[in-house]
């Protein structure tokens, strides 16, 4: 299976998907989700391949290639198949929008700019695809109209911002070495000066910051992730993001090289710390932010701003354990976080687009399919054992208890009860609770949109029962990054302090509910009754009146929210108005008096002429 | 092999035809620019490998270099009268439904005495046939400004009239300083005895000759008529003011500093200034709710990104900025031709009347969309391998102040790409509540602008198309000597 | 043998747990000058729990309640009881952070099926409380885990044993005693009883409970106050080399929760997170300051 | 506890266990709360016996009506008590819930609760003293014992009856009722 064909078919696929929505929207279903199919298989047979094409020759002077290692392997199968199931996903919820054939073909290009992304064999095409990437995002997350305008918006300049970052770092590495590929770099990267290497990856670490929406660069992520379509959101969240990760973990171990990076600032600050540090604050905030949110989205776009700090500060740490933990929880938050974006647009799309939290309620009456796979994926969030959450964070966990940095561990397991306080929330104000008179004849959801959350809540549970299969592949992602080998076991990790073995959990986890089941079966009868049949000091209790879910947390929220602003969100939307301001302010130089013109022109050469006679510079 | 003089005697002379085919039939006179420009087109085609492997002067009237005026077709003047042509062709195309009311004939005429003298500026060896080039240039621009006849119409050809005729005026004054010094006109020769002149006058030709033309060339501070004058021209002469004309503006000032005077001590200063230029015109532009003064803008802010690129001086940045230039050539009379046809259909330049046009104009919208792309530099466009070779170029240097500039530049990207991308938020995702009836433009200007975009995303992906031509054009620009010794013999 | 501790150690947690309620039940009516109920009054009412007739909001209502009690009973499988560990090595100390969860959730899931505003309360409030204590938990777990360098608690349990508890060496006696000061808290106890407040709103997340489920969250009640109690005692007290030295250990700390229930009225849950977010968490984190940077 | 006792543990366990845990669900209409606090404090100290107060009738199995019953508590009274599992015993506590008392001819009070809702026993007086709830509850273990606190099974078997009784105070009731949709099972 060459490279190639796979980028020409995913692109090809995108421009062919749009031209079919011309002649029918049928069609055009049909092939989108072949491409995204087709993909799929394509990246799937590339397991444990090592290809190096290169591809164009002679882009300005620099050759492009494309090649596939174990780490790009995993982030392209991942991104393709969430990609697959996103469009299968949005062949219900886009029914009857408008610009379909634009949705579709945005989807797959999107999809197919991640794949070139990941990969890459140089930095150049990388970059070409970040920003094909980019812009089609851009274009998808605008897709709504409204408030979405905004999010585009913001999310377009935050992220151009990063991938200029990104061009100017890659041109000077240019100029220094002559070369972009891969190899070459991190040969030259071997010789070269920590201020250099300091500057380069600060470079970088901007673009991949931006995109991986971590601390400091996390401003666009809430609004852009709430205002996507929901099936976009998903992949939004499940794998374009993760793309800052795939970055950090190509420049960390491939390009700058471990040890080059853990001696970045050795002496003083070091730069990993730094880095660790950063992902406990995108932790840390994230969370009570998400857990104030009244959007489903918008408190799903937080959560994913906080798992994203659990991966950074996983790769941080650069041991075989805490890169296994972080690469891992980036594939099990993608699984997960995109069936939680899936729930919500299956319940935007049965309730015709309501998602905030304070007005649904009891929809686990009507749509018992949908809160069974938000449980599973809400428990992943959480990290409940048995899921592959807790694996990834186990491994996380361990890692700082191991390398004795216990207050990093108590930010990532505050973290997590930070986590259980929104996603109960989420789960509980939508399906939990009573069922509002006007959603009483909602259905059930669709077979398409059914179809593709349980394909993801199976691989939630069976990552978390058997860890060895992904944990497997990660295991070679770590060798080949010269890290020392874990002792993987299909069920888990036998290591010295502290083994985990998931087989145990599951005995004695079924066989705990398995006697409880018993027992409560044996214990009376027992009798449905109806959600108003409700003890409310003897009253018949009113209709639609008798939900508790607005101010889910007021209390803790009236503690935390004064000490809680996004300062640096703030600060973005003051700079812009500053821009702005500036703007208006440079354009009265052009007052509009044709005088004023001509007294430009004559001053100009008056102080051109001027200053070179007193002065003489030129 | 033709002889580039024909580049400038057909269209010269169709020009002068066209009211008099006019008199026949109106309908006919309109397709005479088309057939000129595509006359220049292929003749420039046919010249460029010639003129690629050996620079091509033709002395006029039959005397040799100094004494005669002649024609230096190097590869920066194949590249500009390509870019002419083309743009010209494109544009008239456009025209030939864009046009349609008021005293076609005399538009056609003045458009193509505008390509005549834009052409005559990149071909010419000699400074005071420049000038006249330029005149003509200029003042067919002056009237096709005030083409529709209305108040703003009017009221910007004459500021930009007032302005124009200042900066003629010190051009004038600089070349009359320059054959008092030097006792030539021709640029090979001056450019020989530039060297020994007394400084201080030779400062004075060059300020007044770089303000005179810096005027047209939109220098910061020296713009104050392209807002005005671009955004009440029809839109097809806005986008061959802003694609063509200050471009030939830029061509001129370039041509001076390199080739004529040699003034390398100057380049810092064009470099910073190039800088400034770019960030005035992002600013302005990224404050503008009109759109067609946020184009004229936003064409400030690339000239300046053009000069910084050219005033680096070193190969690879000079390539850039004349890569630089192509692209914005294209991507500007994109946008601005389908931003005509839009502004047309809603009746208003302001951003917001837009909204809807990506449902109502979908194909134009989808043009207006390849065109802001290409111009904020995003891959597979145009504008993404020039921004490249740009930054490259000032990045290889490795000075820490050109570092800084580079970061000042990707600022104005950033601040460009905001106000590009909101227009086109509006345009295709903004709700509108007006009209929903599509109403495309006309077949031919599609087919117009549908040239550009197919141009830009050819070069976008395939950049060295044209890197040819660009390194023999940087290069022509550098060494300063070739040229001489290619005038002079 | 291990078969058959794995079958017994849910049960004599049960019946710890149930003797603890029936205790702590005798123990506040003497304190409040009543003759009180017998002993194994606890044991009667889950009987007649039992026999009663359930009414059941929904198959998660039924649900949420196994899993909280399954969770329960794995975590007890996790705890060293005196020398006796059903399953160590499977993932220590993070584990049964982990499986602790599954209590609250479980009950929460189930509560919100019942779709009583009592409950929804009820359980905002626990999950409040619980981000309130569980930050000055973490700090005194980590510093534990950090002082004895493993994540196993059977590890923990036998390093005091070799050397001397928690609360009798020198960092981490700090640790100790702001668990001794969250453990109201982690029990549910007054002043920490504003996640059940019966006379407020209306014993919250149980309120819609009835027959056999009321009897398994009481069960899961007293697992809860089990696990409480010896989580405390082998993390800082040492644990035990016999079941019966374990028990008198935890009888001990009983009889502290006890008292502090008694004495204290209700805190609104904002003044409870406010309070353990302030003295507990202060001292924990120096203790874990402390440990750090002794320990090295 | 005695070797009786013993014996009657193994014999009906299910019995022994409804005495020993009564737990119970005032309902205070006005008169009778006074009554309630001694009665569970210290000076009597009804936890001996295993009557404690429940916070919903989701947990109680005593249902303890003080004092008199106007039309407007009558529908909360019909509600909890539907609301409670079974079994289930009933007490009225004071004369007003037998027969109306002294607002027998009020015109929005109830004169006898056994209408609507099936009683297992009677506290007469205006007020009965707390120690007459202890006498109510050996009553109640005597009834229990001889199967004969059985008000909840005749609510099952009359409930027609009731609820039409029910309905001609309250006019329409807002909930379905009770008996109609249950599965046995």
């Amino acid at each position: 299976m060459s490279l190639e064909l796979l980028m020409v078919v995913a692109l090809g696929g995108s421009l062919l998907t749009y031209v079919l929505g011309r002649v029918s929207s049928r069609l055009r279903n049909g092939f989108a989700v072949l491409v995204s199919l087709a993909l799929v298989a394509m990246v799937a047979s590339l397991y444990g391949k090592a290809l190096h094409v290169s591809y164009y020759e002679d882009f300005l002077g620099m050759s492009l290639v494309l090649r596939v290692s174990g780490l790009s392997w995993l982030f392209a199968m991942t991104a393709s198949t969430l990609g697959c199931l996103s469009v299968v996903f949005s062949l219900s919820y886009m029914k009857g929008k408008e610009r379909t054939s634009f949705y579709y073909s945005m989807l797959l290009l999107v999809n197919a700019a991640m794949l070139g992304v990941v990969l890459s064999g140089d930095l150049l095409s990388l970059f070409i695809f970040w920003e094909i990437m980019s812009w089609s995002t851009f274009l998808l997350i605008s897709y709504n109209g409204g408030p979405a305008l905004a999010a585009g918006m913001k999310y377009f300049v935050m992220s151009f911002v990063g991938s200029l970052a990104m061009l100017a770092g890659l041109l000077t590495v240019y100029g220094s070495f002559g070369t972009l590929e891969f190899g070459g770099v991190a040969a030259g990267m071997l010789s070269a000066s920590p201020g250099y290497i300091l500057a380069i990856f600060v470079l970088f670490g901007v673009a991949f910051g931006t995109k991986n929406a971590i601390w400091p660069f996390h401003a666009w992520l809430p609004p852009a992730h709430s205002e996507a379509p929901s099936p976009f959101s998903a992949i939004l969240s499940g794998i374009l993001i993760k793309m800052g990760v795939y970055g950090f973990l190509l420049i960390i171990f491939v390009l700058v090289g471990l040890r080059n990076f853990m001696a970045l600032g050795a002496d003083g600050l070091p730069l990993h710390t730094v880095l660790s540090i950063v992902g406990a604050i995108t932790i840390l905030f994230p969370t009570f932010m998400a857990i104030m949110q009244n959007d489903a989205k918008k408190l799903l776009a937080w959560s994913t701003v906080a798992q994203a700090g659990y991966i950074i500060l996983g790769i941080s740490f650069g041991t075989s354990l805490s890169v296994a933990g972080g690469v891992f929880h980036f594939v099990n938050h993608a699984v997960f976080k995109a069936l939680l974006f899936m729930v919500v647009g299956t319940v935007e799309y049965r309730t015709k687009g309501v998602r905030d939290l304070d007005s649904l309620g009891g929809l686990i009456k009507k749509m018992p399919l949908t809160f069974a796979v938000a449980l599973i994926g809400v428990c992943g969030l959480i990290g409940v054992p048995l899921t592959n959450g807790f694996v990834s964070k186990w491994l996380i966990y361990k890692t700082l208890i191991l390398e004795r940095s216990p207050f990093l561990a108590l930010v990532a397991l505050f973290g997590t009860w930070g986590t259980i306080l929104y996603s109960y929330k989420f789960l509980h104000n939508i399906f939990l609770g009573q069922l509002p008179e006007k959603y009483k004849d909602l259905e059930r959801a669709p077979m398409t949109m059914r179809l593709p959350m349980t394909v993801l809540s199976i691989v939630v549970v069976l990552f978390g029962v058997l860890p060895g299969i992904p944990l497997s592949v990660i295991n070679s992602i770590d060798t080949s990054f010269g890290l020392k080998p874990l002792n993987v076991t299909l069920w888990g990790l036998a290591s010295d302090t502290g083994a985990l073995n998931t087989i145990n959990i599951l005995a004695a986890v079924f066989a705990g509910l398995l006697i409880v089941w018993l027992v409560l079966k044996s214990g009376g009868r027992k009798v449905s009754v109806d959600q108003a049949d409700n003890y409310a000091a003897g009253a018949a209790i009113p209709k639609d009146k008798y939900q508790y879910s607005v101010g889910f947390y007021a209390p803790l929220t009236r503690m935390v929210a004064p000490y809680l602003k996004d300062f640096m969100d703030s600060f973005y939307m003051r700079l812009a108005g500053w821009v702005g301001g500036l703007g208006s302010g440079i354009r009265r130089i052009y007052t509009g008096y044709v005088g004023d013109y001509a007294m430009y022109i004559v001053l100009f050469l008056a102080a051109l002429i001027f200053v070179q006679l007193t002065w003489s510079p030129w | 092999m033709v002889s580039p003089v024909l580049l400038i005697v057909i269209p010269l002379g169709l020009a002068f035809c066209v009211p008099l085919i006019g008199m026949v039939s109106k309908r006919f006179a309109r397709f005479v620019p088309v057939v000129a420009c595509l006359f220049n087109l292929v003749v420039s085609v046919q010249l460029l490998p010639a003129v690629l492997s050996k620079p091509i002067v033709v002395d006029l009237g039959g005397f040799g270099a100094p004494f005669s005026i002649n024609l230096f077709v190097g590869p920066v003047g194949i590249l500009f009268s390509l870019l002419i042509a083309l743009a010209g062709f494109v544009v008239s195309l456009y025209a030939l439904a864009y046009i349609d009311k008021g005293p076609t004939t005399r538009y056609h005429t003045l458009y193509l005495l505008l390509l005549v003298g834009a052409t005559g500026v990149v071909l010419t060896g000699d400074v005071f046939n420049l000038f006249v080039f330029f005149e003509i240039l200029c003042i067919s621009s002056y009237v096709l400004v005030a083409y529709r006849g209305d108040k703003d119409g009017v009221e910007s050809a004459v500021k930009y009239l007032i302005q124009g005729a200042l900066g003629s005026a010190l051009l004038l004054t600089g070349i009359g300083l320059l054959y008092g010094l030097f006792g030539t006109l021709n640029m090979a020769h001056i450019a020989v005895q530039a060297g020994s002149a007394d400084p201080i006058p030779l400062f004075v030709a060059m300020a007044l000759i770089v303000v005179g033309l810096g005027v047209e060339a939109a220098i910061f501070p020296l713009n104050a008529w392209l807002p005005d004058a671009h955004s009440s021209a029809p839109s097809s002469i806005s986008a061959i003011l802003s694609g063509i004309a200050i471009e030939v503006g830029l061509y001129a000032v370039v041509r001076m500093v390199f080739t004529v005077f040699g003034a390398s001590s100057m380049l810092s200063f064009l470099m910073f200034l190039g800088v400034l230029t770019l960030l005035v015109g992002e600013l302005c532009a990224f404050a503008q709710s009109n759109i067609k003064r946020m184009l004229a803008y936003s064409s400030i802010g690339q000239i300046g990104l053009i000069i910084f690129a050219i005033a680096i001086a070193t190969s690879g940045s000079i390539t850039g900025g004349f890569f630089q230039l192509v692209s914005h050539t294209l991507s500007k009379a994109l946008l601005f031709l389908a931003a005509g046809y839009m502004i047309y259909r809603s009746g208003s330049m302001d951003i917001s009347s837009l909204e809807g046009m990506g449902k109502r104009m979908p194909l134009t919208a989808f043009a207006f969309a390849v065109g802001a792309f290409s111009l904020v530099g995003l891959p597979p466009f145009a504008g993404f391998p020039s921004k490249l070779l740009i930054i490259r170029g000032a990045l290889a240097d490795g000075g820490a102040l050109l570092a800084l500039l580079v970061g000042l530049v990707l600022l104005g990207t950033v601040i460009e790409g905001a106000y590009f991308f909101r227009v086109i938020q509006t345009v295709f995702f903004k709700k509108g509540d007006g009209e929903t009836a599509r109403c495309e433009a006309p077949a031919i200007a599609l087919v117009s602008m549908f040239v550009l975009v197919a141009l830009i995303i050819v070069i976008g992906v395939y950049p060295s198309l044209i890197i040819g031509v660009l390194n023999s054009a940087a290069s022509e620009l550098l060494v300063r000597a070739d040229y001489i010794g290619r005038v002079l013999g | 043998m291990r078969i058959l501790w794995l079958v017994l150690s849910p049960l004599i947690a049960l019946a710890v747990g149930l003797f603890f309620l029936g205790l702590s039940r005798r123990v506040m009516a003497r304190i409040h000058w009543r003759y009180g109920p017998p002993l194994y009054q606890p044991l009667i009412e889950i009987f007649r729990y039992f026999t009663q007739k359930g009414s059941s909001h929904g198959v998660l209502f039924g649900l949420g309640i196994v899993l909280s009690l399954a969770g329960s009973i794995v975590v007890i499988l996790f705890l060293p009881f005196g020398g006796i560990c059903s399953m160590s090595g499977s993932g220590g100390m993070l584990v049964v952070l982990y499986m602790m969860l599954l209590a609250p959730l479980g009950i929460a899931l189930s509560g919100g099926e019942a779709a009583n505003p009592n409950a929804s309360i009820g359980i905002s409030r626990k999950l409040m409380l619980a981000l309130g204590y569980e930050l000055p938990f973490l700090l005194i777990v980590l510093a534990i885990m950090t002082h004895y360098d493993t994540i196993s608690l059977v590890d923990i349990v036998s390093a005091q044993r070799e050397t001397a508890s928690a609360f009798a060496s020198f960092p981490l006696v700090l640790s100790g005693i702001a668990y001794l000061l969250i453990l109201p808290a982690m029990l549910g106890m007054r002043p920490f009883e504003v996640v059940h407040a019966p006379q407020e709103i209306s014993s919250g997340p149980i309120a819609e409970y009835s027959g056999p489920y009321l009897g398994l969250v009481t069960i899961q009640h007293a697992l809860t106050t089990f696990i409480g109690i010896s989580l405390f005692v082998n993390l800082v007290w040492g644990g035990a080399g016999n079941p019966f030295v374990f028990f008198l250990k935890m009888l001990v700390v009983l009889a502290f929760g006890l008292f502090v229930n008694a004495a204290f009225p209700r805190l609104r849950v904002e003044q409870a997170v406010r309070y353990l977010w302030r003295w507990p968490t202060l001292i924990a984190f120096v203790g874990l300051i402390l440990v750090v940077t002794l320990g090295r | 506890m005695d070797r009786n006792q013993l014996t009657k543990w193994f014999k009906a366990p299910t019995k022994m266990a409804h005495k020993y845990s009564l737990h119970a669900v005032y309902f205070c209409t006005g008169c009778g709360v006074i009554e309630i606090p001694p009665t569970i404090t210290a000076r009597w100290d009804a936890e001996r016996f295993g009557v404690i107060p429940a916070a919903t009738p989701r947990h109680a199995n005593l249902f303890l009506i003080t004092g008199y019953v106007s039309v407007k508590t009558l529908r909360a009274v019909i509600r909890t008590y539907e609301q409670m599992p079974e079994p289930k015993f009933t007490v009225g506590f004071g004369s007003c819930p037998i027969n109306g008392g002294m607002y027998w001819d009020s015109y929005n009070t109830i004169n006898q609760l056994d209408k609507y809702i099936p009683i297992d026993g009677w506290i007469a007086g205006c007020m009965p003293r707390p120690e007459a709830i202890f006498v109510a509850v050996t009553h109640l273990w005597t009834l229990i014992d001889k199967d004969m606190a059985d008000g909840y099974k005749r609510y099952r078997k009359h409930y027609a009856q009731y609820r039409a009784n029910q309905e001609q105070v309250l006019g329409e009731l807002e909930w379905p009722p009770l008996f109609q949709s249950e599965r046995e099972g």
